[in-house]
């Protein structure tokens, strides 16, 4: 069944993704879609709020070109590496323009995340108690537990305008089998008012149907689905291809300038049309080093009654 | 008596403090160093949760991020992230956690948010992550840090994630379900804190490292235990399973 | 690796389910862990409070065995039948014993047991209002949401003393692999302070570290490991054997009345030692007429990098 | 004209309420028949959830337990239960949703929990399982009932699904997302809800039904619409699709 979902990136951020919108781009470390990111830097969004637990470099290079007018997040640091700069740059000096924040720890986002996917009026949790966060941030609340008279913390529900999933593979609907680190991809999805699924591949919906348990997030939450190989590169995708560290160290010293980062841009966002282009452009010996042996999962039967 | 850097110190010493079957969240570099080759020791029954979701890893090479997929592969399970946190850590399923931070104070609290003000930040660090989550609901917290003066100080900018407030009696209004923090090793020694006032009280000197120079890198008076301990000097087969687990040292400098 | 937590039903049963406990044997129509059920009638526990969304036939055999001293559930039927007669019996007339009950709908309480298994003070829900439920059950509160100012529905955790949920595979230690619908699986070994694991499969560790996603239940929540084929009948177990609605429907003329009852369970509870000489006692029909046939899952690979 | 059955009527005239691409909750027998036999006729693209947590289930025979392992064997996904009462019910992704029970009022509050007294039941009744969730929070529910007098009172002896309360004023305060009521399909009529006030009213006389006998049936006043219309008998083709979905006559009669 051709539901009519199946669109390129550019289509697909073109008629999804609006200025002033708040933005998730899931993925903990795990199939981060660079690509949706990099599309909607070649688009030229303005004045997004970006959410994300981790904002990794995906959101640095949209913050550097521009994109964003606030950042909702628990940890801005390259993972492994240090520093996010072009998030301080833009924090600390205002360069290209300064960007308000909402920061919570990351069960406090993940929470507001999944508290948006299932619809809670607000989730209560265990932390931010005794930290200077919720100081700062007057969503974060508490409440009195009816049950024990204990000050209770609670965060209300994220409900992002658009959400971007990167899958191993989905039909052409959006049925979608997602392993390794699931991350906030279901409840990224199922907390987004609308949603683009980015996939390595897709497949036909009799190999979708044949593992019912794997499928995270169904067609009916899903609005685009763009088979996009490599969308997640300098990222990863289990199975599929391994983390680019080296780009991730790197990034620490291309971005000590503003001016050193938009020359990276220039090359590998502006100069490029799309992924395919950007990929043509890595180096063989990268791409061979990055792929993985393969290692299957035991199947199990579902049988037939 | 073999060489050692002082990374290798920390982490030999920081995984003696794991006992086996204890459950241990993980974090990349240090920690993971310190909770693989306690499992290679005294611990084999370990049991390894990640703060990606992954549970009982068993990676093939040095995970390079929390979220590696060699973490992955051949883990016992693996699930989200809000399940992790929920399922695992609010669950009180975690018995130690490792946390690191640009300051920390007397009564273990601990700043990984800002320098300077958090409204106009000096420097801005990536802020709490799972660190203030681990905080509040693991049994012990095990602090790995340089001992330095920067790090040491009276008072943190920011209280990313509580250690005992400002003592014991405090700490416990807020009713958390963790333990609070059980230990702070630098490369000079081993702190615990006071059962009642919850006051960081050095314990253990390290190989060939004076009560004076710990005092000297740390910005107040430091309380101390009745008896300091002398921490047994590195054994050559903790040096030997270490050095394995790092071949390239990233971590171990 | 041999963790000792190997053993067989009456051991398990006999070290971990004590009189007076609640108790909850998980599964919503599917793996409902009957031979456990079983075994506790056999060991003739007492003063048992019995939770479960789904009372299904199995407690209805422990309240007429006079097991249970309370009952904590949403829906009392027979699912596609109609009464749980052993149920409404205890309840309407007191045989062989009175029962208090504590009632939710569904979502409360699945909400209570995932509320017990991740520790939360308590669950928000959108439901509860409008009913004559609360007002019958005072664990069912109302707070106020900070955000909006409405009343809210809460329930509070629910945390069993011990669990026994049925698996199709695990490894020695219990790390268990579940596919088909999951229910209750995780949240019940997740909210229980003991676990009992029945298995139809023990598998080697490595087949489950072949697919770490499909691992709901990590060993160190697992107490007691019981390799227990056909565990579940007469429900079912996916991709092993099939539900068996015969024996669904004949329940509802057994327990007519208390003696018909008793008569049955004299022969197939009382009167077998274990699950081994209850499948004995089946025809070879019947259980050839169960067997699924196959239908294997897609494989997907995890990469080895 | 087709010969038919009660059920049969009440199965084709519920599946002509469900429109294409809507998402419909499904419990077994009726309701599984009504929604399959919409898919098959006007609305192929239906998104089937189950209340066990399959969803677009292809079920190779008539499923007999709403957990039957037909629903899951081919399925399009499938999640544990808490999930499916929260992603998708609570999540507000349900359109629409079928209801039984042993009584309905007028303002269509539905009992399914007792006869009598809640405390010393005449009869006690399976209670609310899903029901509940599902009247608070589907767009649309629709009840599927005989239509007999004990069924149809004044009012319910205990109210398990919120209907519009004692009408639509104070429902509204309930702040339900919910849609409420929608219609009641009997074998005599189908009845909608009054749109200001709530109350039950008669839209749809099915064939052979006389205005006389629906009110005999039913123990207050029934307000009836403007206009009220004639329920067109099923179809050749309805029978045709809807037979070969329950050879075995199940739940057809």
């Amino acid at each position: 069944m051709d539901s009519g979902k199946m669109m390129t990136m550019k289509e697909a951020v073109s008629r999804y993704v609006k200025d002033d919108e708040t933005v998730y781009l899931a993925g903990f470390t795990h199939m981060i879609p660079f690509a949706a990111g990099h599309e909607i830097i070649r688009q030229k969004r303005k004045g997004l709020t970006l959410c994300r637990a981790t904002p990794d470099i995906i959101y640095d290079q949209m913050i550097a070109a521009g994109c964003a007018k606030k950042v909702v997040f628990s940890y801005a640091g390259n993972p492994g590496v240090g520093s996010l700069r072009c998030f301080r740059r833009a924090l600390e000096k205002g360069v290209p323009n300064p960007i308000e924040i909402e920061e919570y720890t990351h069960f406090g986002l993940s929470g507001r995340l999944f508290a948006g996917a299932t619809n809670m009026p607000f989730l209560p949790m265990r932390t931010n108690a005794g930290s200077d966060l919720p100081a700062n941030n007057d969503s974060i609340k508490t409440i009195k537990d009816p049950y024990t008279g204990d000050e209770v913390s609670i965060v209300p529900p994220l409900r992002p305008d658009i959400a971007v999933v990167h899958v191993q593979r989905c039909d052409e609907n959006g049925n979608a089998h997602i392993w390794g680190i699931t991350g906030e991809q279901k409840d990224a999805a199922f907390a987004a008012k609308k949603v683009i699924i980015t996939t390595e591949e897709i497949v036909s919906e009799s190999v979708i149907r044949s593992d019912p348990n794997r499928t995270l997030i169904p067609d009916f939450v899903v609005h685009a689905v763009v088979q996009e190989p490599w969308c997640a590169h300098p990222s990863y995708t289990q199975g599929y291809y391994d983390r680019d560290n080296e780009f991730y160290m790197q990034w620490d010293d291309i971005t000590k300038e503003h001016e050193s980062t938009m020359k990276y841009m220039d090359e590998w966002v502006y100069g490029v049309e799309n992924r395919e282009q950007y990929m043509k452009k890595l180096s063989a010996e990268k791409v061979i080093k990055l792929l993985p042996k393969a290692c299957y999962s035991q199947p199990v039967s579902y049988g037939s009654v | 008596m073999a060489e050692y850097t002082p990374s290798e110190l920390m982490v030999i010493v920081a995984a003696r403090e794991l006992k086996d079957k204890e459950s241990v969240l993980v974090g990349v570099g240090i920690p993971n160093l310190a909770a693989n080759l306690a499992m290679r020791l005294q611990a084999p029954h370990l049991n390894l949760v990640y703060e990606s979701g992954a549970v009982g890893s068993n990676p093939t090479r040095m995970p390079l991020s929390i979220g590696d997929p060699c973490l992955v592969t051949g883990a016992k399970s693996v699930c989200s992230m809000y399940e992790q946190f929920a399922y695992y850590l609010q669950g009180g399923r975690i018995d130690v956690g490792f946390l690191g931070g640009a300051q920390i104070d007397k009564y273990g609290n601990i700043n990984s948010t800002v320098i300077g003000s958090y409204k106009t930040p000096k420097v801005r660090l990536p802020g709490s992550g799972g660190a203030c989550d681990i905080a509040s609901n693991v049994k012990k917290i095990i602090v790995i840090t340089p001992h330095e003066k920067r790090r040491f100080v009276e008072k943190v900018d920011f209280r990313t994630s509580p250690g005992f407030l400002d003592g014991k009696q405090s700490w416990k209004g807020l009713k958390l379900q963790g333990g609070g923090p059980y230990a702070v090793i630098t490369d000079l020694c081993t702190m615990k804190f006071d059962e009642s006032t919850g006051e960081m009280t050095l314990v253990s000197l390290h190989p060939g490292v004076t009560l004076e120079k710990v005092q000297e890198n740390t910005p107040w008076k430091l309380k101390t235990s009745e008896k300091i301990e002398q921490t047994p000097a590195p054994t050559e087969k903790e040096l030997t399973v270490v050095r394995a687990l790092d071949p390239d040292r990233t971590y171990l400098g």
